[in-house]
């Protein structure tokens, strides 16, 4: 019945998915990623899945940002201070110079 | 002056209370004694919360 | 498949479409604009999707949309705020940001004339001004709402400098 | 234990479960019809207790058990969050600093901050009529309390947010979900079944027997833990720095 709304919205989250996982600095993924939770919270709408979207919402709109951020934060503040970089914040660093 | 500041203070938090028990009213579908007393109790905490975090923010 | 529905559709293949793609692409300031714009479309399709489906319980997703990803940007906007005062402070965005938050108020205004006075159409505006004002006061905070001009922005990256230093 | 033997046990144990998630996959059955034997009897079994949303009477009536394992692993995750995330010896507190927040954002923070608890604790409060339950009305009521974090900044959030007086909320709310399950165990039922209280009105705030009660009981544990989980992330990312930044 809601056949184009569904086909829209899985092809939406298969998009955000494959742009969550191919964008490789963890502070733009995690932008990406609150997308994808987003298109994510739809599908589960459209599936007639009101509470799974909301639990999708809650989860994803604030509180996993919140997290990652203060992660990533953790981690570059780390890589600064001891003057040895781990590989991973290092290449993060050095793409973000690249964006600048 | 302390009896003043609790006027101020007794104020601010029922001014918030009937704001957001006017938003429970909004919010719920069917209105029962029940809905109202749980309404109630849930405004008050929130009214709690909101004059907590205005204090945290401004009283330096 | 109905008229609110095929709106919904339309609104999000588009307008989530179009965010997607820069979220996923270009400098950092406009990720974050776009970021902040996925959440204000699609809010008003949860809503129209609620109308939609004729069910009203619906509506509560629109509204913890409504109240959390401002909250969101907020997040991004506050944990950012050297690197988007670094992008070289591109004033991007606004014509955007408000033509969703139009689109948010139009979507809100049609579907209170629908559904009439009532305390669901009084849930309805709450939803939509939440909606506008969180969308327009986080586009605000990307474009420089922490750290206000120069001042606090220079002696944030003066402070990592400093730390650089030390380090 | 030989290298054999062990990849001989590995591959039956293997095999074994590959057979049997085969032949469950195959008693399946079909996908995306209008009608669906669970469904069915799910929506039976939530109507016969007066629960408007089966979501909440399968998961805090029909399988209630299911959710206290759930919300074992949500305490448990926690308790291990704070566990590897204390200060170690090597790290010091450095007092956070004051931050500015343009006056529109703190102004949005500390109107939205009470409305958003309202709004959570109004979907805890619903979750056995409309979308929505203990875990999400939980998570925005503890996301809302950290709008002073973003709208002000971190010294403004620790002084409305006792982090001990949290703990011990997620802990007595994990406990009271137990107790709740004893005491149907006291009243002559089993554990957790959801008999001993009345159903009440169908579509109204009391009906659902205990589901109500247990969807608080989660929607505190939920709060509670995010708040905490929040607390010690934050600590690690704002107060907490290592002496080697300093002297290094």
């Amino acid at each position: 019945m809601d056949d184009p709304l569904i086909v829209v919205t899985l092809l939406l989250v298969a998009a955000a998915a494959t742009a969550a996982v191919a964008v490789r600095d963890p502070v733009r993924q995690a932008l990406v990623l609150s997308v994808l939770g987003l298109c994510l919270a739809v599908l589960f709408t459209v599936l007639q899945a009101p509470d799974v979207g909301l639990s999708q919402l809650a989860v994803g709109s604030a509180l996993t940002p919140l997290l990652l951020m203060l992660a990533v934060r953790r981690v570059g503040r780390r890589a600064k201070g001891t003057t040895g970089t781990t590989g991973t914040t290092g290449t993060g660093d050095g793409e973000r110079e690249k964006a600048r | 002056m302390r009896p003043w500041r609790a006027v101020r203070a007794s104020g601010e938090v029922t001014v918030w209370w009937a704001a957001l028990f006017a938003l429970w009213l909004v919010l719920i579908s069917t209105v029962d004694p029940l809905e109202l007393l749980v309404g109630a109790a849930v405004s008050l905490l929130g009214a709690l919360a909101a004059r907590a975090g205005r204090r945290a923010v401004h009283d330096e | 498949m109905n008229g609110w529905t095929t709106t919904a559709t339309v609104a999000l293949a588009g307008g989530l479409g179009a965010t997607l793609w820069g979220a996923a692409t270009g400098p950092l300031h406009r990720r974050a604009v776009a970021q902040n714009l996925a959440s204000a479309v699609t809010a008003p399709a949860l809503l129209l999707l609620a109308q939609g489906y004729g069910r009203p319980a619906y509506v509560d997703l629109a509204l913890v949309l409504a109240l959390l990803g401002p909250v969101g940007t907020l997040v991004f906007a506050r944990l950012l705020a050297g690197e988007l005062a670094d992008g070289g402070q591109s004033p991007g965005g606004r014509g955007p940001t408000l033509a969703v938050a139009a689109y948010g108020a139009l979507v809100v205004v049609v579907l209170c004339a629908v559904t009439g006075p009532s305390r669901a159409m009084v849930k309805l505006l709450v939803v939509g001004v939440l909606l506008v004002a969180g969308n327009l006061i986080a586009s605000k905070a990307l474009s420089g709402g922490f750290g206000t001009a120069g001042a606090s922005a220079g002696k944030n990256a003066g402070q990592e400098r400093e730390s650089n230093g030390r380090g | 234990m030989t290298r054999r033997v062990r990849l001989l046990v590995l591959a039956l144990g293997g095999a074994g479960l590959a057979a049997l998630l085969v032949a469950a996959c195959l008693d399946l059955p079909g996908f995306g019809r209008a009608r669906h034997p669970y469904g069915t009897r799910a929506v039976h079994a939530s109507l016969a207790r007066h629960t408007a949303n089966t979501i909440a009477a399968v998961n805090f009536d029909q399988r209630a058990f299911d959710t206290l394992g759930e919300m074992t692993i949500l305490f448990a995750s926690v308790l291990g969050t704070v566990v590897l995330l204390r200060q170690s010896r090597d790290e010091k507190r450095a007092a956070p600093e004051a931050e500015r927040v343009a006056a529109p954002v703190r102004r949005y923070a500390l109107l939205v901050l009470p409305v958003a608890v309202v709004t959570g604790l109004y979907i805890v409060a619903h979750g056995q009529l409309s979308p929505g339950g203990g875990f999400q009305g939980g998570v925005v009521a503890a996301t809302a309390l950290h709008l002073l974090y973003l709208g002000a900044d971190y010294r403004a959030l620790t002084r409305v947010r006792p982090v001990g007086a949290f703990e011990i909320g997620d802990a007595l709310a994990t406990c009271s979900y137990l107790v709740l399950g004893l005491a149907c165990l006291l009243a002559g039922a089993a554990f957790l079944a959801n008999t001993p209280l009345p159903y009440g009105t169908f579509d109204t705030l009391a009906s659902g027997g205990t589901v109500p009660l247990l969807n608080a009981a989660v929607g505190m544990e939920v709060a509670c833990a995010v708040v905490v989980l929040l607390a010690h992330f934050l600590d690690q990312a704002v107060e907490i720095e290592e002496e080697g930044s300093r002297s290094g």
